[in-house]
């Protein structure tokens, strides 16, 4: 069979304080991830409103993954809380719907996990890049 | 149970509208068929006594109607509740979305409430409908009868009815009911034991139907946003017409989402869907992995509760575990 | 008021001073005792472990037939009491128990529905002291009792919710009703020897003997208990205090005692 | 030989979490019947959540409880020690399969006054 | 319609290595908005932000991309560089191309077309952004201090030192809390009343320190340098002003059988007092529920007797509202209710006693003049058990007791001990203990010579049973290292009773909308990094209130808070962080979740007055946020349904537009 491998589109919301900054850490100690993943930055995990998770899907996401800092160091002290509960109900809603349940992840990724936030990218883009192109979700008139 | 008449219904609402408690009645009114009854706000006896209602087909949620009309009007409405309509009313009251001291509430009891629709299809051109002991005697145009079983023709949301208990008013009618073991769980239960494709293959062709006609949104009593982001240009999600199967799954999992925690599964966006979506299976999913993630929860059983999705726990199910633990 | 009653084995034999003058005062307090019928021994020991299902169907037997008449259950004997209702707890939070007992019990399907009393707590809750204060006629004023607990009625507190089990009031309340004093000591809630008394009847001894001391230093004439066993225990302990059922001595105060010796 | 008993299945059938023990001796403070005992209740808990029963299976300790539940009550960590020591008895009891009271041992014991209750609940402790 | 100008920024190799710098400047020209698209090798030295500047200037741009090294690096000094070129500092967005692209790809092809994306997200949210100006709020140079134990009183004296004026409200009728009961301190054995009281007459002659005593905070409202208190001022019937505090009132009182609580209820006060000798302030008080005078208006007695004319039946409860800049919770702790553990026979004999009790039997102003007697007969006990971890260290399973550790119990237990054999070496004393934890200066040092030098007897294990039988209290213990039980007649048994907070502090904590742990602890800010800040703005934390302490520790915190809080009010103005959360009132249901979620208290709600299309006017509940106490998480923007809460810097919008540009 002839087929190239999909390059699947991840994006990945991550919090200002300690994901975003864990990001900032793999890079300072060069721990490669696929190209693929490309980070928007939001002050707090519980900033990510469902729209924004589905948005991503609509325009063509394979994968969305939202990291915030582990529970009980929230910098608000409790964001990622209501983002936990928020996020597994959406993603179990999601999961109920059919779409497949690897396309969507949450991970808590302290400031000073840059091996995890790499680790992680890595794993999450293998497992989407395996499912192919999301089709369950996106929307046909935003390709090009 | 002692069923409740039209007639002792009306004759309260006159005898509160006579004694100036209140000023409004809020309740149903006769349409031109039987089965077809609208809301209906009355301002005097005359119009109640001619046109009042209170039949198997006053499935209609009133509570909502509150919201619109505590703020319209001058005086105090009497509200006409049946048990679940009163969740519904305790969920808006702690949401502050209308003014409890404008409403006077009498709780009703509510034998379940039936479908016109599941009638229509035993049968064409109906001339009359008569309620029996066992369901209804239907009358037909061609002057035929049909007897129909109640449990046949319910209502979506009646079949799986959670209570008959009352939980808001300021005078109830009628014998006070119980909290029901029920199975209304079981469907989506059903569903999450299917695999990924079948479900998707299932709501594809569900939703699908959708015509976007809002009438969920408009029947549903946890939406009553002063503006919905779907009509709001500047919300980034606004659309007025499924263009495509992501817009009505997208319409639908924020509709879902926006009411997850608040939603008292009143099952009126059911009933209103034209299309007969079985919208309620999106509801009480978020429902069934509340009350199995974060402790039982009813929306709606008093005032001022702090909602599930507004509350945390240190100790939470992670959202990869929530898929583990429905395997 | 009509209630369940079980009375247990013991009460028919070894024990009937406790069982007779429960329904005496029960009746002239105006609660109907109605005894469950066909009822079983309870076991005497409720056996912790989650996978002992046999053992606790009899229990479970006497709580479905309280239920299907809709009454409460009423116990007296504090072992039976015991037993009751630590299975009905289960019932009620252990639900792979709860299946596993009810497919012993046919159609009778039962789920923890019914409120279990101990005859004190009848007293208290349903009777109210105050009450009894009313009807006593017989005060038994001026002696110095020490109530003893025991184990069984107390513990564990979590699912018996009688009382404070570290510092109970229930029996001292009831001697008051009585119009009797109640002397406090510390020992009134430490095990009489329980079953061992069969085997090493010395070790039972033992602790009767710590029991009745610390009650004898503390002013206590009389001791009164709602167990048979203990009521056994605390007899053969050597200690020389008499010791009775409280329904005895409810009876008493009651004027009824001269009826059953007539 | 050395699988014979299961310590995990005696702490499920407990109910019980003996590494909820912060070995204070609380247990074996309260305990009326220590003195009786070879192993004390603390040792229980602390030799079933290290997993090592060799020894109380051996001992007549494991008769000597009272079921009093006075260790479970005053337990500052709700470890519930009698309820640990009832599962491994039941435990040697059921893979023995031999009970430790017999109803042949019983006309030895009784005397007049004895209460059903106790020949009962001995039987109910002591055997299968 | 902006006009951005994008600066791709080389960082030396660090980014030009893998990324096309050229080809990320090229592509981005092309974006909407975009009038201008340059590179330069390092964009944060003086010259690339000259270049900045000029463009800025040269372009009339009115917002800024900067693809660079992370926000987290350089974000300030682009906004200062845009501030200083006269536009507003938060249009300027970062592309983080070196941390999050060039540092982690390897490919020049693959790195240089994330770039590009990351930077077209960038200028798809400059197109969006507006310009923030921080809120400026006035700050009132006063501190409320809430407690007046050695927290409070520390807190108080450090913030005053430092020039601004403090208020205490204590609810006793003195300042000194839980140290003015104590004897001795751990571990240097000096009396604390010879360390407290100096400090407690300090407050009282401070010029820029009140004390509100017998008062209480009956509401809070405002927010951080401005909060409007309301004070409540009980009625002591004693002109605070007038009284001399002489004592004479107290002496002649003829109701002299009314528990003295300062003494743990050992003895009798009168129902007029003052609690202690070093009382402050030194004014007498009337006890209303004992005074015969307020019962019956027979009596009289103490304004017959008062030369100064202080005395004041008619008095009422005043109320008194000041502002405040700041607020430091010091509300400090209490041993809990023995109720649950009456194995001990607390409630039954009066020789079992808490270790607070025993503090005062052997304090000199005690009930027994420092002598240690029983409370029962006044017999000096020979043998005397202390019992640790009463209450301490419990599961939240067993449903009694504290889950936590109470941290001071090791380390008093092992002072009495050893003040009784020092005092008394022909007393035996024993000690069961779980574990012994003396973690601090000088603390094990401590305790181990309680074991070495004075004798005492430490038995690792518990006590089961007191059982008081004549006049002995019988222990029956387990000794796990003997593996013995052990029974000991005791003449004396002292609970280290755990602690737990003020039970005034539940209520405080809601009027103050500040958080508590399940224990009704108050949380900190952050648990590390802001211990001595409560999560709402301008509200600090002094003391045991949050969490178990001892003195060193307490003092330590206090002076912390006070640091903090002479932080704040050396400021004019408040600067607030502009990417706050704002409320679209037009959208606004008022449904309150939003003021759930929000950790800070900074949502409100009011009614306000709509012009309807129909000319009619309709009143509506609307959210209102304060900027000056929202901090930006952002959790109110997701629960609420109508969309109408958004957050600056961070909208709706913004995100949208940002994923929009990832995905195109």
């Amino acid at each position: 069979m002839q087929i190239t491998e999909h390059k699947p589109l991840i994006v990945a919301f991550c919090c200002n304080w300690c994901s975003y900054a864990g990001a900032d850490l793999a890079g300072n100690n060069r721990l490669n991830y696929p190209a693929d993943v490309k980070i928007i930055r939001v002050p707090c995990s519980c900033r990510v409103n469902p729209m924004f998770v589905l948005r991503a899907f609509q325009k063509g996401a394979d994968g969305v993954i939202i990291c915030g800092c582990h529970p009980g160091d929230c910098h608000y002290t409790s964001g990622n809380y209501y983002a936990r509960r928020r996020m597994a109900m959406l993603f179990s809603m999601l999961d109920y719907l059919g779409i497949e349940r690897e396309r969507t992840r949450v991970e808590w990724v302290s400031a000073a996990e840059g091996a995890k936030f790499s680790a992680t990218m890595n794993d999450f883009v293998e497992k989407v890049t395996k499912l192919g192109k999301n089709k369950r979700l996106e929307d046909l008139r935003c390709k090009k | 149970m002692q069923k409740i008449t039209t007639d002792a219904l009306v004759q309260k609402a006159v005898e509160l509208l006579n004694n100036n408690t209140v000023s409004y009645v809020l309740g149903w009114k006769k349409g031109e068929f039987d089965y077809d009854i609208t809301p209906y706000v009355f301002k005097d006896e005359k119009t109640l006594k001619e046109e009042f209602i209170y039949s198997d087909f006053c499935g209609v949620n009133l509570s909502k109607y509150l919201v619109a009309k505590t703020k319209e009007l001058a005086g105090k409405i009497l509200v006409f509740l049946k048990p679940c309509d009163t969740y519904s009313f305790n969920q808006l009251l702690t949401e502050h979305r209308f003014n409890r001291e404008k409403v006077y509430a009498i709780g009703i009891p509510c034998e379940g409430m039936l479908d016109i629709d599941k009638i229509k299809l035993n049968l064409e051109g109906i001339s009359s409908i008569v309620e029996t002991k066992e369901g209804v005697k239907v009358n037909t145009l061609d002057d035929k009868t049909i007897e129909l079983e109640k449990q046949a023709i319910l209502l979506e949301k009646c079949k799986n009815c959670k209570s008959k208990k009352h939980y808001a008013y300021d005078e109830l009618l009628g014998e006070e009911g119980d909290v029901l073991d029920n199975n209304r769980f079981d469907e989506v239960a059903k569903l999450e034991s299917m695999t990924a494709e079948e479900r998707f293959e299932f709501w594809q062709s569900q939703l699908s139907k959708c015509i976007r006609c809002n009438a969920c949104r408009d029947a549903c009593p946890a939406c009553t946003c002063e503006k919905c982001v779907f009509d709001n240009p500047n919300s980034g999600i606004e659309n007025k017409s499924p263009a495509n199967s992501f817009e009505e799954k997208l319409f639908h999992i924020i509709r879902a989402f926006h009411v997850a925690g608040r939603c008292t599964d009143c099952g009126e966006c059911s009933r209103a869907c034209p299309q007969n979506i079985p919208l309620h299976l999106l509801n009480r999913k978020f429902i069934k992995d509340i009350n199995e993630h974060y402790g039982e929860f009813q929306a709606g059983l008093e005032v001022g509760q702090r909602g599930p999705l507004v509350s945390y726990t240190t100790e939470d199910v992670e959202p990869s575990d929530v898929f583990n633990k429905g395997e | 008021m009509k209630m369940s009653y079980f009375p247990g084995c013991t009460l028919k034999n070894k024990a009937t001073d406790l069982d007779v003058y429960a329904r005496l005062s029960a009746e002239a307090l105006d609660i109907m005792l109605e005894e469950i019928e066909n009822w079983q021994c309870c076991g005497g020991m409720f056996t912790s472990s989650n996978d002992e299902v046999a053992t606790k169907l009899s229990s479970v037997r006497v709580l479905n037939s309280a239920f299907k008449k809709g009454q409460d259950l009423v116990t007296v004997c504090s072992a039976c009491h015991n037993v009751v209702k630590q299975t009905n707890n289960a019932m009620q939070t252990d639900s792979e128990f709860a299946s596993k007992v009810n497919n012993y019990m046919g159609e009778d399907k039962y789920e923890g529905q019914t409120k279990i009393y101990h005859y004190l707590e009848m007293l208290r809750d349903v009777v109210g002291f105050e009450k009894i204060k009313e009807k006593v006629v017989n005060p038994l004023k001026g002696k110095k009792i020490g109530a003893y607990y025991g184990c069984l009625l107390l513990r564990p507190s979590k699912v018996m919710a009688m009382d404070n089990p570290e510092n109970p009031t229930i029996l001292e309340d009831f001697i008051r009703a009585i119009g009797a004093e109640p002397v406090i000591y510390a020992q009134r809630n430490e095990c009489c020897g329980g079953y061992v008394t069969l085997e090493s009847p010395n070790s039972a001894k033992k602790q009767s003997n710590r029991v009745l001391e610390n009650a004898k230093a503390n002013g206590a004439e009389l001791i009164i208990t709602a167990c048979p066993l203990c009521l056994y225990n605390l007899k053969k302990s050597g200690a020389n205090i008499p010791v009775v059922y409280f329904t005895e001595l409810l009876a008493e105060a009651l004027g009824l005692k001269e009826q059953t010796n007539d | 030989m050395t699988n014979k008993y299961s310590v995990e299945e005696i702490i499920k059938r407990s109910g019980a979490n003996p590494l909820k023990c912060m070995k204070c001796g609380k247990c074996s403070a309260t305990c009326p019947a220590y003195d009786e005992m070879e192993y004390h209740p603390h040792q229980f808990v602390s030799m079933i959540a290290d997993g090592d029963i060799e020894a109380l299976v051996k001992s007549d300790s494991i008769y000597r409880c009272l079921s009093c539940f006075a260790c479970v009550e005053r337990c500052p960590r709700g470890v519930e020690p009698a309820k640990l020591i009832e599962a491994l008895k039941l435990e040697v009891i059921r893979k023995k399969g031999q009970n430790y009271l017999t109803p042949n041992d019983i006309p030895n014991m009784l005397n007049e006054d004895l209460p059903q209750q106790a020949i009962v609940s001995a039987f109910r402790k002591y055997t299968k | 319609m902006q006009r951005i100008g994008v600066f791709v920024c080389w960082c030396g190799s660090n980014i030009a290595g893998t990324v096309d710098v050229k080809a990320v400047a090229e592509a981005l020209k092309f974006e909407p908005g975009v009038v201008h698209s340059t590179d330069y090798q390092y964009m944060c030295s003086q010259a690339g932000q000259n270049l900045i500047k000029d463009a800025i200037k040269e372009h009339n741009l009115t917002g800024i991309v900067v693809c660079s090294c992370s926000p987290r690096m350089h974000e300030a000094t682009f906004r200062k560089t845009a501030q200083s070129a006269g536009i507003n500092p938060y249009m300027v967005e970062i592309a983080n191309i070196r941390e999050q692209c060039s540092w982690v790809h390897k490919d020049m092809a693959i790195g240089t077309e994330k770039a590009i994306i990351l930077g077209k997200a960038a200028v798809a949210k400059v197109n969006l952004n507006a310009p923030l100006t921080p809120g400026e709020s006035p700050v009132t140079k006063r501190a409320l201090v809430i407690g007046g134990g050695i927290a409070g009183i520390q807190t108080a004296l450090d913030i005053a030192d430092a020039g601004f004026e403090v208020d205490i409200v204590e609810k006793k009728p003195t300042i000194g809390g839980k140290m003015a009961q104590l004897d001795k301190t751990f571990p240097t054995l000096d009396c604390a009343a010879c360390i407290l009281t100096p400090k407690m007459v300090d407050v009282a002659q401070h010029e820029k320190i009140r004390i509100f005593s017998y008062s209480e905070v009956e509401s809070v409202k405002g927010f951080v340098g401005n909060f409007n208190v309301t004070i409540k001022k009980h009625a002591r019937y004693v002109k605070e002003d007038l009284c001399t505090g002489c004592g004479a009132c107290v002496e002649k009182c003829p109701q002299k059988k009314v528990a003295n609580e300062f003494n743990l209820n050992m003895d009798n006060r009168h129902a007029i007092y003052i609690p202690f000798a070093q009382a402050v302030p030194k004014v007498a008080t009337i006890d209303p529920s004992a005074c015969t005078m307020l019962k019956t208006g027979k009596c009289g007695v103490c304004s017959k007797i008062c030369a100064a004319g202080a005395i004041d039946y008619t008095q009422k409860d005043e109320y008194i509202e000041e502002k405040y800049g700041a607020i430091v919770v010091a509300t400090g702790f209490n041993p809990i209710s023995l109720e649950k553990f009456d194995e001990y026979a607390y409630s039954q004999s009066k020789d079992v006693i808490t270790s607070l009790e025993f503090e005062r039997l052997t304090n000199a102003a005690g009930p027994t003049a420092g002598k240690l007697l029983r409370p029962s007969d006044g017999k000096h006990p020979h043998k005397i058990v202390f019992v640790q971890c009463v209450g301490s260290r419990c599961s939240a399973g067993a449903e009694k007791g504290k889950e936590y550790c109470s941290k001071i119990c090791c380390m008093y237990t092992a002072k009495h001990a050893m003040l009784v054999r020092d005092k008394y070496p022909d007393t035996e004393v024993y000690v069961f203990y779980i574990d012994v934890r003396t973690p601090g200066k000088n603390f094990d040092e401590f305790y181990r010579r309680a074991v070495e030098e004075y004798g005492v007897h430490y038995i690792k294990g518990m006590v089961g049973k007191v059982t008081p039988e004549g006049e002995v209290l019988k222990v029956q213990g387990s000794d796990l290292i003997n593996n013995k039980q052990i029974n000991i007649d005791a003449d004396l048994v002292v609970l280290a009773a755990a602690i737990e907070p003020d039970k005034s502090a539940r209520p405080l904590a809601t009027k103050l909308t500040a958080s508590m742990d399940t224990n009704d602890f108050f949380t900190e800010a952050h648990p590390k990094l802001r211990p001595v800040e409560s999560p709402t703005a301008g509200v600090f934390l002094s003391g045991a209130c949050q969490g178990p302490k001892d003195i060193p520790e307490t003092v330590s915190q206090a002076g912390a808070a006070a640091a903090k809080v002479i932080g704040l009010l050396a400021k004019d103005k408040l600067l607030g962080n502009p990417c706050v959360a704002r409320s679209n009132e037009l959208l606004c249901n008022g449904c309150s979740n939003c003021e759930k979620v929000c950790p800070y208290g900074a949502i409100t709600y009011i009614d306000k007055d709509f012009r309807m299309p129909d000319r009619t006017t309709r009143t509506r509940r609307i959210a209102q946020v304060n900027p000056a106490v929202c901090q930006g998480c952002g959790a109110c923007t997701v629960t609420c349904p109508s969309g109408a809460m958004d957050l600056n810097g961070f909208t709706n919008g913004q995100i949208m537009a940002e994923v929009d540009a990832i995905c195109k």
